[in-house]
């Protein structure tokens, strides 16, 4: 999968609620020599936390793909914090889609049935396979490979 | 039933036009506008009934234009979109139109605080120009705004103001070009002293070619006074009396005013002859109807051409 | 001479903040019906209802699962659910947990501890006074419904039997020195006041004697330290008791320090310095080197003023005994033991962490040691520098000492938070360590000095509580009865 | 407050068209209330803005900045400093700022973000309703604090239309008839003697005036 | 030393975003804008100032916040919350806490000391270092002043043996040779970190952090390039006994340190002969047994002995034990031999705050090896990413030399100043008398068995509350 995404030169950014289920620093490590530069894990003490600029502003500098994971419904330590981020990554979602990017570079999960970071991850990475390198990066993106090529020339 | 508009055909004719304007009387007296259409027949090929001019409540437009239609004579129905929206517009018109009216014209109106109902609600709905698009729409595609079919289409000869004397001048032209496009058939132009200015306006005008797509009538109104061009001047918008005219109005006796009026009404209306691309005259003598033959006599207007009725 | 005065009374004075933070909030989702069940149920009025709206105003008195009618589980619509205040768990530190501002602000509102639902008795810091237990023998019944006044919790201040004063206070603690700059003229104001209500004394600090303290000069302790800030024969003559500081122990070794933003021209004038210059008390007593310069001191303010009770303020080196043997002998009323965990203004996070050894270990030295030298009943020890709850007070007493000192309590029962920022910027944000006008005006006098006696009250009624279970009637009784702690690390090996 | 909501984003898009270089210029009151202009949404709009930017490979500056009230000189006057850096000012203020905006900077475009909805109240998180017109010559006292000209489709000033039925507008059946609401406030407190009176025909003057209405206290005048 | 020892310190800005304990959560909708909006009214400005990092997404609310929590209280939609951070309670490990990472970021960053208001909120007692106190002097025992006083503090110590006693001629010159002899200004030395995402500025900055302070930087002798060698005054090269040894290139450097390992004699010998005028150094890895070999060591003639325990203060052969009664039972057993001053004992390993320095010292070192503190100083955060090959979160590689060396500078200037405090506040002016004075220092397990020792005995029956 990582080698998929490998191919495919896409970048996550994955914010997660710090609530969910093996999600230390250690399972981050993991996750992060899998993925690689395809993953940017960013912990938040509440998905509530998060805000579309978070999202927009990820996919505007790096990211082909923002997602969040939040704790299962009903279980936010602030109540509705995970509540709130759903309702702001659908006005997200349909933010840049009337900008004509697709919905899906912007996604949420709501923790159930206490999946661990790394599932939670995988399934997501699996999800973007077939999304191609983000449209607002490529102009970015050819440069740099660009420059990588000369760099081994 | 009058199937055409006399004042379209005239001007299909290739005929210099004249029209004059009445308005409606303070009152329910249909006499008034009786006596009015007869001064003025066989004098001008169309004359304009006023809407609620300077927002005074007067006779509506259309039931005197309904009037003149009973004498025979051909209406220009004046219509603001002051006092009503767009449904009672398109209303009106339909109702114009079956009743013989074929020539509107569309207008934005004093405002309400001019009048004597300072207090009503001003509607402008629409401005003019869209008016005149829905009343084009109308007549053309046979819709209310909207699209909704009509059963019958209205006939409409579709006509609109303009001021070349409001400032700024290239504003007055890209409004004309804009009525225009909008679909105005005919044009009557806000009264002409200064020449000079009208002469500018219609230059412009037609460097953008404006006078092939559209009947440009000159208005003229014969001052009655000196006092009456002093007023004119300082008190109604969107008029210009050059001073050379103040000073002629002002140096001939009070007896012989009227008729200095009309020696520069004539004159007027011959220079205005000279110039490329009118195509006739709307004779506004307010409320001195009686003026409009004299004027139209001397200024070598007379007769009126006629068409056989179909 | 005893003050004797009759308690003040509590009156209920809640938080100045509009939304006071408590352990525990509950949800309302817009299930609710309004039917006011919650309202009926709830016995700490947390819900209310205005106008046809159910409104949970006071998630701060939410007792949580300890509750006996839990709301969040009758309710007929499921409109309400619990959590743990996400907010609660950033607040504090180990010493001063959550658990302890939350229920210091209620004793601080009600005057008295609060229900349930919070540890209001020892900190998280596992060690010392967090560690001890009170024990309790079966003999004495178990919980009491109202404190009998009889129990006497006042203690004398001059055993010495001579000529001075001669001081009992109604509880047995009093203010401890907190100088006027290091915190606000309403704060000191708030601490005095409520002192003189509750029978006892406060001290001024080192900051000098502010003009508005006078008309309770009969309650005032002044201080003479290092940097002799505002001391004056005249000040000195107004007091009954007079204040040496030698060391403090929140900077045990180091000198004083007062930023220059904080010396405000009402600071400055009361210090005798120069407005916006930085202030540096200090350390030690540059005229004191030996027992002997030490009495030369003490002389010196009993020149002044005879009659006054002389107290050392010392911190707790290793040889904090012979410090305080060698006070006795210099003519000293009160040995005052400061031990590393209190302070208001700013110090060197290494001084407070490393150096000197907490007042736990020095009270029990101290007294052992003044004991031995047969004069322990000639001495009041004060302990201070962590004493935060009642069951500090009788825990430390047990170990040794005749009272405490209290500082950080009352600050606490201001609104202090424990954001460890007095230094910085304008001063505290809260408007209880700073002299910045603005901010001090956030507290008002009346709302201060209630608070105090109302969290002095709570602790009064416990101490009575404690006494009674112990048997005894008077909290002298109390002192050296190691016999009624117990340490967890070893207890039973 | 006044209320407004961000206008589409393909218009906005295509006013902005012609300009490389734009600042977003945020308002802080009443728009931010309403979720529609203040700084949060400023910052969204630049982003949303920057990344469709990118996607067309377009190189534009975008950079945002909030005040505190768009429709107050003193607020906008420091925007002096930074404003010749751009093409064109993307405000997110209300129809009111927008202009008082314009009018300061004269030499620069000046382009609308929102579309200015109505004086009105928050009704609840998320819901703002419209409850006021600014008739200039307040009538609630005799309709029990509800008014009829903003809360009535019809602006009926003598009682219900025939179109009220089980207390709701036939203009739309989920709005209350302003008309019910008004005879249970005035019954509320017996006051429907208020009802028995005719009222005459509306003085409009005090809202249509003669163009933009003012209000000149010379006292507040320095 | 005839100038007073100060460490110029210099404010140097973060290159990232620090992380601190808590932030804020501001729920945006429903807030109402009040025209006296909480936000406003902050004293510290935080949310005027408010900005979003995309490197770390990090919202200002999450740093500047400094905890009044006045609009927590305040919001009337009680729309804001504070929250724990996670990236802070993820710093470090049990022993490189939050707590001592972001206080070492403060004096990096300042070059001051770390003070706070409102009295200890730590924890009681803490392993290692942390169970001791330091003593004070109150009345009886006289001190002064250490920072804004009259006396003078001196930190400097010397590496290398202490002669017994001096010899001179008959002319009365100096008859001894006090070559062998180096002086420090400051009982620390420097060392390059086991990890870290290092570039060759980073080893630079040290080196000129280093020769600014007048201490020395240790490190493997592969890192030494042509760049790197014209700081050799101030280097001690680490050469491993497993690696070949010839023509190092090591001229005019002063002291070279060799690693503890079959070889070490040999080597020693190489490098004795090929740089007689370098002192040598051995450097021993802290096990259980290690008080033997250091003895014999000493006899054999070794002048400075580095003793590294592991980077969380323990034995290396044992990760229960603390290193701190190691240190005390070596200088012990030195003492009873009478060769103390034969050897500069140097102890590093798990140093992480300055009075580990003063606390070690206590215990029988002269002088301090630090290594991870210069790391952090940096802004790393002890995720040890680097090991995995991951990317910094820092960059610290991509940091300019001169920004290395005045962290790194900083830092130590702090540490200086709180080594100062500590030793004013015992009394003792000279660092080298403090070594091995136990009698100014108090551990946790003595002072807690005395005090509560008998405190253990329950009834049945008895409630404990």
């Amino acid at each position: 999968m990582s080698q998929t995404s490998k191919e495919n030169k896409i970048t996550l950014a994955l914010f997660y609620c710090q609530n969910i289920p093996e999600s230390g620093k250690q399972d981050r490590q993991s996750l992060e020599e899998e993925y690689g530069k395809s993953i940017r894990l960013f912990p938040i003490p509440c998905s509530g936390r998060l805000e579309p600029l978070h999202l927009l502003r990820a996919l505007e500098e790096f990211a082909d793909v923002a997602y969040v994971i939040t704790c299962p419904e009903g279980e936010c330590r602030y109540f509705d914090g995970n509540l709130r981020a759903k309702k702001r990554v659908q006005r997200t979602r349909e933010i840049i889609e009337s900008i004509g990017l697709e919905g899906e570079r912007i996604g949420i999960v709501m923790n159930k049935n206490s999946k661990s970071l790394a599932r939670q991850a995988h399934e997501i990475m699996e999800n973007i396979t077939h999304l191609r390198p983000s449209p607002v990066l490529s102009p970015h993106r050819a440069q740099q490979e660009k420059g990588e090529k000369r760099d081994n020339c | 039933m009058r199937e055409m508009s006399q004042l379209k055909r005239v001007l299909d004719n290739g005929d210099m036009a004249v029209t004059a304007e009445c308005g409606p009387p303070k009152g329910a007296d249909p006499e008034a506008i009786f006596k009015k259409a007869e001064l003025l027949r066989g004098k001008v090929d169309a004359i304009n009934v006023t809407d609620n001019q300077t927002a005074i409540v007067r006779m509506s437009s259309l039931a005197a234009c309904g009037l003149l239609i009973s004498a025979g004579l051909d209406p220009v129905l004046q219509v603001v979109v002051r006092d009503r929206n767009r449904i009672a517009l398109q209303s009106d018109i339909l109702g114009a139109s079956a009743m013989g009216i074929r020539n509107i014209l569309c207008l934005s109106g004093d405002h309400q605080s001019f009048g004597n109902q300072p207090q009503a609600m001003g509607v402008f709905d629409l401005d003019s120009i869209q008016l005149i698009q829905v009343a084009k729409t109308m007549r053309d595609e046979g819709t209310v705004w909207g699209g909704d079919p009509l059963t019958k289409a209205p006939e409409l000869f579709i006509g609109a103001a303009a001021n070349p004397f409001a400032d700024p001048l290239e504003l007055r032209v890209i409004r004309l070009a804009k009525k225009i496009r909008a679909g105005t058939n005919f044009i009557q132009t806000q009264c002409v002293y200064n020449l000079d200015r009208f002469e500018q306006w219609m230059n412009m005008a037609r460097d953008r070619g404006l006078p092939e797509h559209v009947s440009i009538l000159a208005g003229v109104t014969p001052l009655k006074s000196s006092g009456m061009a002093q007023y004119m001047r300082d008190r109604v918008s969107g008029i210009d009396i050059p001073d050379e005219l103040m000073k002629r109005m002002q140096g001939v006796p009070k007896n012989r005013q009227r008729q200095e009026g009309i020696n520069i009404c004539v004159e007027t209306i011959q220079r205005l002859k000279e110039i490329q691309g009118i195509r006739g005259f709307h004779i506004m003598a307010i409320e001195w109807e009686e003026a409009v033959g004299e004027i139209v006599a001397r200024a070598d207007l007379l007769p009126r051409p006629s068409f056989d009725q179909d | 001479m005893s003050l004797n005065n009759k308690p003040p009374e509590v009156m209920i004075t809640p938080s100045r903040f509009r939304n006071p933070i408590g352990k525990y909030r509950l949800h309302r989702t817009d299930d609710c019906i309004g039917c006011g069940k919650c309202v009926d149920l709830c016995p700490y009025g947390v819900h209310v209802i205005r106008v046809g709206h159910v409104l949970t105003n006071n998630h701060y008195r939410c007792v949580g699962p300890e509750c006996p009618n839990p709301c969040y589980e009758a309710c007929p619509a499921q409109a309400l659910s619990l959590n743990r205040n996400p907010t609660f768990d950033t607040m504090g530190d180990l010493r001063w947990t959550p658990d302890l501002l939350v229920s210091t602000w209620y004793m601080a509102e009600n005057g008295t501890v609060p229900p349930r639902g919070l540890e209001y008795r020892i900190g998280g810091s596992d060690g010392g006074f967090d560690r001890l237990r009170l024990v309790f023998s079966p003999a004495h019944g178990t919980q009491l419904e109202a404190p009998h006044e009889d129990v006497d919790i006042g203690i004398d201040l001059n055993r010495r039997d001579d000529s001075s004063h001669h001081i009992r206070i109604d509880v047995p603690f009093y203010g401890a020195g907190m100088s006027y700059g290091s915190v606000s003229i309403i704060t000191m104001l708030s601490r005095v006041t409520a002192a003189a209500a509750l029978g006892t004394f406060c001290s001024t600090g080192e900051g000098g004697y502010p003009d508005e303290l006078k008309p309770y000069d009969d309650h005032v302790i002044t201080q003479v330290a290092t940097g002799l800030f505002g001391v004056r024969e005249e000040t000195i003559q107004r007091v009954k008791i007079v204040e040496f500081k030698y060391a403090q122990g929140a900077k045990p070794g180091l000198g004083g320090h007062l930023l220059g933003d904080k010396v405000t021209p009402a600071v400055a004038s009361m210090r005798e310095a120069v407005v916006g210059y930085p202030l540096f008390s200090p350390f030690p007593f540059h005229s004191v080197y030996s027992v002997e310069d030490h009495k030369k001191h003490v002389d010196w303010i009993k020149a002044i003023n005879p009659k006054a009770l002389i107290a050392v303020k010392v911190s707790t080196p290793t040889d904090v005994d012979m410090v305080a043997v060698g006070s006795y002998y210099a003519g000293a009323h009160i040995m005052h033991l400061d031990g590393s965990y209190g302070g208001t203004g700013a110090a060197p996070d290494i001084a407070k962490k490393n150096i000197a050894m907490p007042i736990e270990y020095a009270v029990p030295r101290v007294h052992r040691f003044l004991k031995e030298e047969g004069i322990r009943d000639k001495m009041t020890v004060i302990a201070s520098g962590g004493i935060r709850t009642p069951h500090d007070v009788a825990k430390i007493i047990a170990l040794g000492a005749d009272g405490v000192c209290t500082g950080t309590a009352e600050l606490v029962a201001l609104g202090c938070i424990r954001c460890h920022n007095c230094e910085r910027g304008r001063g505290c944000a809260r408007g209880i360590a700073t002299t910045d006008p603005e901010l001090t005006e956030l507290i008002d006098l009346e709302w201060g000095t209630q608070r105090i006696i109302n969290l002095f009250m709570a602790w009064r009624k416990e101490l009575i509580r404690i006494l009674e279970r112990f048997g005894m009637k008077s909290i002298t009784e109390l002192v050296g009865r190691t016999d009624c702690l117990v340490h967890l690390d070893y207890m039973n090996k | 407050m006044i209320t407004a909501e961000q206008k589409p984003i393909d218009e906005i898009r295509e006013m902005i068209e012609p300009y490389e270089k734009i600042l977003l210029l945020g308002c802080d009151s009443c728009v931010a209330e309403c979720a529609a202009g203040g700084e949060k949404e400023t910052a969204m709009l630049a982003s949303t803005l920057r990344i469709a930017a990118k996607m067309e490979g377009r190189d534009v500056l975008i950079h945002e900045k909030t005040v505190d009230r768009q429709c107050v000189k003193d607020f906008i006057l420091p925007l002096d400093d930074i404003i010749n850096q751009y093409d064109a000012v993307l405000s997110l203020g209300c129809g009111a700022g927008v202009q008082a905006v314009a009018e300061i900077f004269s030499e620069i475009p000046i382009i609308p973000a929102l579309n200015t909805k109505f004086i009105g109240e928050t009704r609840d998180q998320g819901y703002w309703v419209e409850n006021c017109i600014g008739c200039g010559d307040c009538m609630l006292y005799y309709f029990g604090g509800v008014c009829p000209l903003t809360r009535c489709a019809k602006n009926l000033l003598n009682g219900p239309c025939g179109g009220s039925k089980d207390g709701k507008c036939e203009v739309d059946p989920e709005v209350p008839c302003a008309w019910q609401l008004i005879f249970e406030r005035l019954s509320a407190f017996n006051a429907l003697e208020r009802l028995e009176k005719i009222y005459p025909p509306k003085d409009w003057s005090e809202k249509q005036g003669r163009g933009p209405r003012k209000i000149i206290r010379e006292d507040q005048q320095l | 030393m005839a100038s007073k020892y100060i460490i110029d310190t210099q404010a140097v800005p973060n290159r990232f975003e620090v992380l601190t304990q808590s932030g804020i959560i501001a729920w945006e909708e429903g807030c109402l804008k009040c025209p006296v909006c909480v936000k406003k009214q902050c004293v510290y400005g935080v949310y005027d100032n408010r900005d979003l990092d995309i490197r770390q997404m990090i919202d200002s609310l999450d740093n500047q916040c400094m905890n009044c929590l006045r609009c927590v209280q305040g919001c009337p939609k009680e729309l804001i919350h504070k929250s724990i951070n996670p990236e802070y309670e993820a710093l470090g490990d049990s022993h490189w806490t939050p707590y001592v990472i972001a206080k070492s970021w403060y004096q990096a960053e300042t070059g001051k000391i770390p003070v706070s208001g409102a009295g200890y909120s730590g924890p009681f007692s803490g392993p290692g270092f942390d169970s001791m106190w330091t003593d004070m002097s109150e009345i009886v025992r006289p001190t002064r002043d250490g920072i804004h006083g009259r006396e003078y503090i001196s930190t400097g110590i010397h590496l290398g043996k202490t002669p017994r006693h001096l010899t001179f001629t008959d002319s009365g010159d100096l008859d001894s040779d006090p070559s062998f002899l180096v002086d420090i200004p400051l009982p620390i030395i420097l060392r390059i970190p086991p990890f870290g995402s290092l570039g060759k500025n980073t080893i630079k900055g040290w080196a000129l952090a280093a020769k600014k302070l007048g201490t020395f930087l240790a490190l493997p002798y592969e890192m030494i390039d042509e760049e790197i060698i014209a700081f050799k005054e101030c280097l001690i090269p680490s050469i491993s006994p497993a690696q070949p040894y010839g023509d190092d290139g090591l001229g005019g450097v002063r002291l070279i340190e060799v690693l503890w390992g079959k070889n070490w004699k040999a080597i020693t010998r190489q490098i004795t002969e090929t740089h007689p005028s370098a002192m040598t150094a051995i450097r021993l890895p802290l096990v259980g047994g290690i008080k033997e070999t250091v003895l014999s060591l000493v006899n054999s003639g070794v002048s400075i002995i580095s003793l590294e325990g592991t980077s969380n203060g323990r034995l290396v052969d044992d990760n229960s034990v603390f290193m701190r009664d190691t240190i005390r039972s070596i200088h012990l057993a030195l003492v009873e031999h009478g060769i103390r001053d034969e050897v500069t004992l140097l102890v590093g390993g798990g140093l992480s705050m300055a009075e580990h320095v003063a606390k070690a010292i206590i215990c029988g070192a002269d002088g301090v090896v630090i290594d991870l503190p210069i790391l952090i100083a940096l802004e790393c955060r002890m995720c040890r990413r680097c090991t995995k090959e991951l990317p910094c979160p820092v960059e610290i590689d991509q940091a300019a030399s001169s920004w290395v060396a005045s962290r790194t500078i900083n830092l130590l200037g702090a540490w200086h100043n709180q080594i100062l405090e500590i030793m004013g506040a015992m009394g003792i002016r000279d660092v080298r008398r403090l070594r091995g004075e136990a009698g100014r220092a108090m551990f946790f397990e003595d002072l807690d068995r005395n005090t509560f020792g008998s405190l253990g005995e329950v009834q049945e029956g008895y409630e404990l509350e």
